[in-house]
């Protein structure tokens, strides 16, 4: 008889079949509306979660699950969602399987040991909610349990006023020489460009002669010689000297005629702009210099 | 189970509590303070010793040590020296939780049953698949679910199951620990044990039987005091 | 907290420098040092007050009493009090800098091949400017590296070319030099050996092979050693 409610279709204008009965609507007392039922429905994690609650609901122990009972509930339960044309979850049909198959089995005779070999499908249901009650229970324990963000804050102590060195990249020389290779391809490509390919010594101390005039107004052509580094040296130099002046990145310039050249920054003018006063000649004799220096 | 194997690796402990405070290292100390603090996250004694310099190290002794006389010193401080999973932090005292999160506009995120009753699964049950889970929930587990605790980086998958579709198999991480401030999965509420099934089919017939003969009778009854029941239970939730 | 109820019916603490170190509310300063702990920004003492509930909130005297004899508290410890432009907060002392640095050293980030191709046009071109680089390079050059190059002390401004804008003319440092372990820049390969430079390993043999023999006759022996660094380095990348 109750077997059959799954089964059987419902008739078109039933809410629910209760024991076969059909409920054409809902008693007045037994009324949900249709929203709170999809409340209801969210209220449970799934078919063992409302098996649950249907059986805690008696007071009864999973082990002693009044079957027939709580499957005729549980059927009715999904029979007024489906009703209602709520959607329901695959799980919940299957489950309302599992239950009429369970009692179909109880209501026929008990069958011989060698058949029962195969599992009890109540046994399984009930370790099913067993298990699923012991997780249900300790997720809400760890749920209660203190945790970061809402009980337990970690104490924040500023570092950014530390002085944090930052490990640097390292460079080794072959990729620079690689990278210059590539951008060496690129200007052979774009043939306007014309990188010279005078001795790296005389660019060296191209930036060398700068740097010392950095410090100094100007310095005596002379002061850029050093004895020590011999005739390779001061030929170094001098070919700085010419190429520097040809960039004009510096001026060659005379106080007097016949007095001793001095060399200065081609920026020094600049410098000097500020200061009228006390440079103006230089500066016009330092350019007609440094002409006459590139002639060479 | 790498992350169980890691667990019972045991940290060294101070062989004796007697003598070990006099002969904390005093600069030693107030470096590896200075290191917990600043670090943002859990240090282990090891980790501290390698931000010594190489030359500089102190033994893991010395530093165990020094944590144990720092976590004196605070006994009576608001914060406390607090040894979680991946090691030890700086963290203000529960028993002002209550202040202090009022200084978060933010509320605290809130973890749905089914994100909880996953979490548990894999916690306890680790490794699992998700076919596993979803055999313990009776329900399909949503892919966000398991997103959100991968991102969470409360789970991790440890290895994959030598069955089709080679499976993830989930296991918890020490940020988890971290998280819910415990040390190890032993520190988790106690699993219930499962009953023992004693279903001798014969009892069963018998009690299952009588209960359908009762239900028979009482069926309308009890259908009505279910709906009663849920219904109750629906008007305190909405009313929440 | 019975306490603070009790505080809140009390008359405002009267600010007396000498007695309040007394006065300080234990509660109200295990609160405050709590808040300024967990909070993740410097905290004003009013902030402090206000995440306090408001029948409950202390007054700002008696925060700012808490405040001082905290800082007290901790004047032997490796963190401290410190009052910033926008409020209080813990730091680190700077004299540990040079310990806790080690715990945000970070894997060290690569050069991109700008900068490295910048670098080379320098060593090569110099003292050359911005612009210089750039019509070599046929791109444009990021301050930000001109600035990486600065700051590594590898490159200088040797003075300013006298065009609109004076713009800086770099050259290279000694620094650079040592860097890469040369004495001075004719160490470095010229450019037509660059670009002869085939990197595959036979080649590359060669052709430094060839270099070096061609050194022995010359002069400066150091070119010799020089190449055969280079050699070897170049050796060790088309071994990988």
């Amino acid at each position: 008889m109750l077997e059959s409610t799954i089964e059987r279709p419902t008739a078109p204008q039933a809410l629910a079949i209760v024991n076969g009965t059909p409920f054409n609507q809902l008693p007045e007392d037994l009324y949900i509306p249709p929203d709170a039922l999809e409340v209801f429905l969210e209220l449970f994690e799934g078919p063992l979660d409302l098996l649950l609650y249907l059986i805690r609901r008696q007071n009864v122990d999973i082990i002693n699950i009044p079957i027939a009972q709580i499957t005729h509930q549980y059927i009715a339960y999904i029979q007024v969602m489906g009703n209602l044309k709520m959607e329901l979850a695959a799980e919940y049909l299957v489950m309302a399987a599992v239950l009429a198959e369970i009692k179909s089995r109880m209501l026929l005779p008990r069958q011989t040991e060698s058949e029962d070999e195969e599992e009890d499908p109540r046994a399984t249901l009930i370790r099913r909610l067993q298990e699923y009650e012991c997780i249900k229970s300790v997720a809400e324990e760890i749920d209660l349990m203190p945790r970061l963000e809402r009980d337990i804050f970690a104490a924040v102590v500023d570092v950014s006023k530390l002085n944090i060195e930052q490990a640097l990249p390292d460079i080794q020389l072959k990729e620079m020489l690689l990278a210059f290779q590539d951008v060496l391809k690129r200007v052979d490509q774009l043939s306007h460009h014309h990188i010279t390919k005078e001795p790296l010594s005389v660019r060296e101390r191209m930036s060398a002669i700068l740097e010392n005039l950095k410090g100094a107004d100007s310095l005596l052509f002379s002061q850029l010689f050093s004895r020590k580094e011999g005739r390779q040296g001061v030929v170094v130099s001098f070919l700085a000297i010419l190429e520097l002046s040809k960039e004009r990145l510096i001026d060659i310039f005379q106080h007097e005629p016949f007095a001793e050249l001095r060399i200065r920054t081609a920026g020094a003018i600049h410098s000097l702009d500020g200061n009228r006063g006390d440079g103006g000649v230089d500066a016009i004799g330092g350019s007609r210099a440094s002409s006459a220096g590139s002639s060479h | 189970m790498e992350e169980l194997t890691q667990l019972v690796e045991v940290e060294p402990v101070v062989p004796d509590p007697v003598i070990e405070l006099l002969d904390v290292n005093m600069e030693i100390k107030r470096i590896v303070e200075a290191i917990i603090f600043a670090a943002n996250r859990p240090m282990t004694v090891k980790q501290i010793q390698q931000v010594f310099p190489e030359i500089e190290q102190p033994e893991l002794i010395e530093i165990l040590g020094a944590i144990e006389s720092i976590t004196e010193d605070y006994r009576d401080r608001p914060i406390e020296l607090k040894h979680v999973a991946s090691g030890y932090r700086f963290q203000v005292r529960q028993e002002l939780s209550r202040w202090v999160s009022r200084l978060f506009e933010e509320k605290p995120p809130r973890y749905s049953r089914a994100l909880l009753e996953t979490l548990a699964i894999i916690a306890y049950r680790q490794p699992v698949t998700r076919g596993d889970i979803e055999d313990i929930r009776g329900v399909s587990v949503s892919s966000s679910i398991i997103q959100t605790l991968l991102e969470r980086d409360w789970i991790k998958v440890v290895a994959h199951k030598e069955a089709p579709g080679r499976p993830g198999l989930y296991g918890t991480t020490k940020q988890f620990l971290d998280y819910f401030n415990i040390t190890n999965l032993n520190d988790l509420p106690t699993l219930q044990e499962i009953q023992d099934l004693d279903l001798s089919l014969d009892n069963a017939q018998h009690i299952l039987q009588e209960e359908s003969e009762k239900q028979t009778t009482d069926e309308q009854d009890e259908f009505a005091q279910t709906y009663t029941n849920i219904r109750e239970e629906l008007g305190e939730t909405t009313a929440v």
